[in-house]
């Protein structure tokens, strides 16, 4: 105890001093203890509120539960085979498919063009660093609202405007035909979410030294080429850490589609979630859409790998 | 470096562009706010309001229990916000600074969290937190926030607590610091950056949360804004003027809140995070 | 009392073991220097002395305590990092007083201790700066003032000079071994600069790949080299070797050259290396060919870069020499100032 | 499980003297309803504090609901307790809570009203199954075919059209200069599920299942609906293939188009939306085919459900629910949003409180074809008498509509996407 009074710490010095000399435990047990202390809650608000709720759907998967609190049976693998038997379920993974390379297209594509404008050092783009956020502020309801209003063929302003600008002569019926409501979804989608993309990808250039593309002029690059050899090599990883996460945000996006379409018109934006969520509390058979829920999971993991292995960029 | 007249006009238009991107769809919806109903949903629009009516908001305030639904909506973001800061925080530490047995897993496993699709997940935690009384409480509300919000914010800290050379944190071991005093006198104000992204990420997170609060709460004076805003598209009818109103009052606290603290959040994430 | 004692240190990370059995008595009030080629584990000697890095066996004690299994802070301690690890987010006074207001020492005292130690430092006028308002050199006061006020049992020092540049280099080094004489305080000192070691420690340790090569004065070492990595590495420019065997009273080198040193030993015919210092060889009207490549004259002396008997050499000579590149020019071996070293052993005979 | 009394009997005696002595004896009731328009909760709002006001020993509560969710909040809500002791459900929400086994047989309650106010037939046959009733149905809903008087007389119409052969010749001369001829909802919704459904109806093909519950919907009644209401779609904005409720009205009121079928909900609506004078707004039955149909509406009538177990509970449910539909109190309840809510009583229709809204007065004759629709009307699964529990998960999922997108969008002929359709409903019901 000799060590209470000059540290204060009282874990610390309990667990050290069993005899100053003769510590219990090594600083290095003391800090894994204490490393383990500080990461359970998190590790427990995890294991209970996702993990457990993971394994809970797997039970649910098995039974043929059709409404919460009904009375239900086990069915085995009957939902397993239903589900991979399904051609709704398999028309919905290559909706998924589409949505997920629409969005990552689309996106990077928008949130690079910004990143690069947030670059320039004049004052509009200094301000705009932070405006640029807005569309990722606002609550996905309300961007529903706002794209669903904006693109009504009788009073919206974008239809409106591409007849007036003579773009399109009739007014485009974007969320009432098959292709064109798919596009119309991703690109509400992209308006909420590419700002954080924006933001993110600017930090990463941000931090490339300038005398790279100090001595890429010298050496006579044009913009392109100092963007193609300099920029992009530089925020690769970024980008790839973006396109994971950003990936598997994407493919579970339920609310932008369903505030906005339904998943319609016919089922036409019916993505993997959407049409998880349909069979389980339209359909009324939440035995079945655990099931979806299961190898929807294991599909998504599968591209998860398959994206790590063929994107990573190369460690020097 | 010169600018050619070419170049300045074509960066003008590319400017206008994004700033139209962006602000053009939120002026829109603002703007109907303050238009009468005939008005909004007139063939031919209105840049601006014919007649500026403040009826939209009127009604809101008096008819609805947005006040209300604004509060919630702070309380359960205030609380989310402290509450994922605080464990991601510490457990970001053990994580990526004491590097306990099994950190890298650890990393690595929370951002897998995101292949489970949230919508999925809505039936088994709405079971899970009606078995401890939960469901129909903000607290519930919260706790599933707090879950959903965390693993991107563990993956933020690791850039900033990256960027703090590790013999910071010997000199204080040195200097007689245990692990904790370390935590709270050396990593945590030099953390501020970061701990100031998180704290913005959690909160618009939980701010724009709709899936769960939807189904979590039942009670009207619980709900949060989000939600009053979807019960606003009502059964049998639209009133397009109360929508707008709605829509641009749910955006304007967190727009406010960006207005004041939203530079540190984009510093945050550009000066510390090298993410990867 | 502060001696430090090391018994048979082990370090392994998994199957590598990165320190090999070193056992290394310091004197209270020693200042000793850790010195070796990058990777030779003198850093990491002295991160197993601070406690941040566990033994995985042997035994470590400061002033007679067995410390093994101690935190750093219970080790009565004070470390100076090569990157000052100041704290950017104290100002200058808060950085030295830290330890003190851990260890709850009272604010005067505090203030105290961190003003006599400002005074020494000469940090008095900087106390409220924060450390990015900071020259490296003040920040490298800083450090030791860090330090300085916790009047610990022994100071650790991790290559503290090589983030400055020479000019200040020089005159931190000299602050350093002044700050030393007047505090007496145990030191062990990293550094790869060997001319850093023999400037400023009473005795210098030279560790390669894990062991100890050498303990001694900086000028035994100099003098006598105990193996030839010691001799190579100790002196600057480096010791010349050149390889060959004893013939008679000559050393017969590789490429033929008799080179006369004027001893002969027993077991003639084992292959040799044959040390000598630049500045131990001389002009002389006869003797062996030094071929010149370049000359650099720096006004006290010349120093001179060839071949000699085949291998290439550094020359020191007092004297101004007209040569020119291309040329040759005699010199002769200051015959007791040569060192010979058995080829297959590496040690000194 | 003497423990457990034991608790309950402490916990108790503990809550008692902790509250004050006058709410000694107050039940509390939770009514859910999902008319989360504030004008409309408002109006249920005053209803709730005279109740209370009237009945010391009753608390009434209520708790807005959403539409969206309810299918999914109130199961769950159920199974853990926080559901609520009364709530508001249309006939499909009604067997899908069933299988809960939350909802309470009310039949000598419905009985008892039927004897006081004499419901209609179409109001309490979607309660009734099993030989006992499981709601009471507290309001109805019925559509009509609404137009623009002033397009009509630009157009040189000069009748409203009796027939869906009429509509579309109408139709086809309303259309032009940015204005459609009709507006007729073709997304996957509910409103395209029951706006089609009036055409069902008409065109004798309300029934989807036969008297053993098969599914009969792939008949040629059926195809004829299917063709008549996308071919009218032609006439209609392109986009309504996502209308869903709020943009066939908003098209309708804005001018955009010239004829709508919907719910009375026109009534409190058009003046403030359109800026239109109120001479402006005309309606008319819903049509009939030329030949082989009969008169007929979607008709769905809201019923409030009594799901709490306690007896004293259920008491004070019913109390609060006779108190809903005293005459003074029934007009109210109904004007929460007039015309869109009618009577389910042969009482109700004479009712003063009701007829005296402004909204109703200012039309009278819709609001008498208001009353007179819903004679006519029907709701699918629920048709001549029949209770389809396995309705829901047909509602649920939309198929009548989806059968529409599929002719809409997809392209298949009517019959092809009929059949398809029955496929999915019997699939739905497996």
């Amino acid at each position: 105890m000799v060590m209470l009074e000059h540290s204060g710490q009282f874990l610390y010095a309990d667990l050290v001093s069993g005899g100053a000399n003769r510590p219990i435990w090594s600083r290095k047990q003391i800090e894994q203890v204490i490393g383990y202390i500080l990461v359970a809650p998190l590790l427990c608000w995890m294991l209970v509120v996702l993990i457990y709720p993971i394994f809970s759907l797997l039970a649910l998967s098995l039974t043929n539960t059709r409404i919460i609190g009904a009375p239900a049976s086990f069915i085995a693998a009957e939902n397993y085979v239903a589900t991979l038997q399904s051609a709704p379920f398999w028309a919905s993974v290559a909706r998924s498919l589409v949505w997920l390379l629409g969005n990552i297209f689309l996106g990077t594509v928008v949130a690079l063009a910004a990143a690069l404008l947030l670059r320039q050092s004049w004052l509009l783009a200094r301000h705009a660093r932070v405006w640029i956020l807005l569309p990722w502020v606002i609550p996905t309801v309300a961007v529903s609202v706002i794209w669903q209003w904006m693109l009504n063929t009788n009073y919206g302003v974008i239809n409106i405007a591409l007849q007036h600008l003579a773009i399109t002569s009739a007014p485009l019926n974007i969320f009432g035909s098959r292709q064109l409501a798919m596009v119309g979804v991703i690109v509400a989608n992209t308006w909420h979410w590419f700002p954080l993309s924006a933001v993110v990808m600017f930090g990463a250039m941000h931090n490339i030294p300038a005398d790279l593309y100090e001595a890429a002029q010298i050496d006579g690059a044009n913009s392109w080429q100092q963007f193609r050899h300099i920029t992009l090599p530089s925020i690769e990883k970024v980008l790839f850490a973006l396109g994971l996460v950003g990936g598997l945000w994407t493919l579970n996006v339920f609310d932008t589609i369903y505030l906005i379409t339904r998943g319609g018109p016919s089922d036409a934006t019916q993505t993997l979630p959407v049409l998880i969520y349909d069979t389980a509390f339209k359909g009324q058979r939440i035995g079945l859409a655990a099931a979806m829920s299961v190898v929807a999971i294991c599909l998504l993991a599968a591209l998860a790998t398959l994206y790590a292995r063929i994107a990573a960029p190369k460690e020097e | 470096m010169t600018i050619s007249p070419l170049n300045a006009l074509l960066r003008w238009v590319v400017w206008a562009a994004l700033v139209f991107l962006v602000v053009g769809p939120i002026y829109w919806v603002v703007s109907a706010s303050f238009k009468e109903t005939a008005e909004i949903i007139r063939p031919v629009p209105t840049l601006w309001p014919h007649r500026v009516v403040f009826e939209n908001y009127a009604y809101l305030f008096t008819s609805t229990k947005y006040p209300r639904y604004l509060l919630n909506s702070l309380i359960v973001a205030a609380a989310t916000m402290m509450v994922t800061t605080a464990i991601t925080t510490i457990a970001g530490y053990a994580i990526y600074r004491l590097r306990v047995w099994g950190a890298d897993w650890m990393s690595r496993a929370i951002l897998l969290i995101y292949l489970a699709p949230t919508t999925l997940l809505l039936v088994p935690i709405y079971s899970l937190l009606a078995a401890v009384g939960l469901v129909n409480t903000l607290a519930g509300l919260v706790i599933v926030n707090v879950a959903f919000a965390s693993p991107f914010c563990v993956w933020l800290l690791r850039g900033f607590y990256e960027a703090i050379p590790i013999s910071l944190h010997e000199a204080a071991e040195v200097d007689g610091a245990g692990p904790m005093t370390i935590f709270w006198r050396i990593y945590l104000p030099l953390l501020a950056p970061g701990i100031g992204t998180i704290v913005l990420y959690a909160f618009i997170y939980s701010w724009t949360e709709f899936a769960f609060a939807s189904q979590l709460i039942v009670t009207d004076g619980l709900k949060t804004l989000p939600m009053g805003l979807g019960a606003l598209v009502g059964s049998y009818y639209i009133n397009w003027g109360l929508l707008m109103a709605g829509a641009s009052l749910a955006t304007l606290p967190a727009v406010l809140l960006f207005a004041i603290v939203g530079r540190y959040f984009v510093r945050g994430l550009t000066s510390g995070a090298v993410i990867g | 009392m502060s001696e430090l004692q090391i018994r048979d240190v082990h370090k392994k990370y998994g199957v590598l073991e990165v320190i090999h059995s070193i056992s290394l008595d310091v004197a209270d009030g020693e200042f000793i220097a850790l010195v070796g080629p990058s990777g030779c584990g003198k850093s990491t000697l002295l991160r197993l002395i601070a406690g941040l890095e566990e033994i995985t066996s042997g035994e470590i004690s400061i002033g007679g305590r067995a410390v093994n299994r101690l935190a750093p802070k219970q080790r009565d301690i004070a470390m100076v990092f090569q990157t000052y690890a100041l704290y950017p987010h104290m100002n200058v006074e808060d950085n030295m007083s830290f330890s003190l207001r851990l260890a709850k020492v009272g604010e005067k005292e505090r203030q105290e201790r961190v003003g006599k130690a400002a005074e020494i430092l000469g940090l008095q006028p900087y106390l409220k700066r924060y450390p990015r308002q900071l020259s490296g050199g003040q920040r490298q006061r800083v450090a030791m003032g860090r330090a300085i006020v916790r009047d610990p049992a022994i100071y650790l020092f991790d290559e503290p000079l090589s983030n400055l540049d020479s000019k200040l280099r020089v005159a931190m080094r000299s602050e350093i071994k002044e700050n030393h004489q007047r505090l007496k305080t145990t030191t062990v000192y990293v550094t790869h600069d060997q001319i850093e070691a023999m400037t400023m420690a009473d005795r210098i340790v030279v560790l390669n790949g894990g062991r100890i090569e050498q303990v001694g004065a900086p000028l035994d070492l100099y003098d006598k080299p105990d193996n030839l990595f010691v001799a190579s590495f100790i002196g600057s420019p480096a010791m010349n070797f050149i390889e060959g065997t004893i013939r008679g009273g000559d050393f017969l080198a590789a490429d033929g050259t008799a080179i006369p040193v004027g001893f002969s030993l027993p077991g003639d015919g084992r292959p040799l290396q044959l040390g000598i210092r630049p500045e131990h060889l001389r002009l002389s009207a006869e003797g062996i060919a030094l071929y010149v490549r370049t000359i650099e004259p720096t006004g006290a002396e010349t120093l001179i870069h060839g071949t000699l008997a085949g291998v290439p050499v550094a020359a020191i000579f007092r004297e101004r020499i007209a040569a020119q590149p291309g040329q040759s020019i005699t010199v002769s071996l200051d015959v007791d100032k040569t060192h010979l070293f058995d080829a297959a052993t590496s040690m000194r005979i | 499980m003497k423990k457990l009394r034991l608790a309950t009997a402490v916990a108790a005696i503990v809550f008692s003297i902790a509250t004050p002595s006058f709410a000694q004896q107050k039940t509390e009731l939770v009514f859910w309803h999902q008319e989360s328009p504030p004008n409309r909760v408002e109006a249920y709002q005053k209803l709730i504090d005279k109740f209370n006001a009237a009945n010391p020993t009753i608390e009434v509560r209520q708790e807005v609901q959403d539409w969206g969710t309810i299918f999914q909040v109130a199961p769950a809500a159920i199974g853990s307790g926080t559901g609520p002791d009364i709530l508001m459900a249309m006939p499909e929400l009604g067997t899908y809570l069933r299988a809960t086994g939350a909802v309470q047989p009310v039949s000598d309650f419905v009985k008892e009203l039927d004897g006081q106010y004499h419901f209609l037939a179409a109001a309490t046959d979607p309660y009734h199954d099993g030989g006992q009733y499981w709601g009471v149905p507290l309001w109805g809903m019925v559509q009509l075919l609404w137009y623009r008087k002033s397009a009509f007389e630009e157009a040189k119409i000069t009748k409203a059209p009796a027939t869906w052969e009429e509509v579309a010749e109408d139709a086809a001369k309303l259309t032009k200069g940015g204005r459609y001829g009709i507006t007729l909802p073709a997304s996957k919704t509910t409103a395209t599920d029951q706006t089609f459904f009036s055409f069902l109806k008409t065109y004798k093909g309300e029934n989807l299942f036969d008297a053993d519950g098969k599914i009969i919907f792939d008949n040629p009644n059926a195809v004829r609906a299917v063709t008549t209401y996308t071919d009218l779609l032609k006439y209609a904005a392109p986009d309504s293939t996502n209308y869903a409720w709020g943009e066939p009205e908003a098209a309708f009121n804005s001018g955009a188009a010239a004829m709508l079928i919907d719910k009375g909900i026109m009534l409190s609506i058009f003046l403030k939306d359109s800026g239109a004078p109120a001479e402006d707004l005309g309606c008319a039955p819903i049509p009939e085919p030329a030949e082989g149909g009969q008169p007929g509406s979607h008709y769905a009538s809201n019923a409030a459900m009594i799901l709490t177990k306690d007896p004293a509970k259920q008491e004070a449910a019913k109390t609060f629910i006779r108190f809903l539909l005293q005459p003074d109190n029934y007009g109210p309840l109904l004007n929460a949003e007039p015309g869109l809510f009618l009577p389910v009583t042969a009482d109700g229709f004479k009712l003063a409180s009701w007829l005296a809204d402004p909204a109703l007065t200012k039309w009278p004759e819709c609001t008498a074809l208001l009353a007179k629709q819903s004679e006519s009307g029907g709701l699918y699964g629920f048709t001549g008498g029949m209770y389809q529990i396995n309705i829901g998960p047909i509602a649920g999922q939309n198929i009548i509509a989806q059968v529409i997108q599929k002719v809409v969008i997809d392209h298949a002929s009517p019959k092809d996407a009929v059949a398809w359709g029955a496929d999915q409903m019997r699939a739905a019901i497996k």
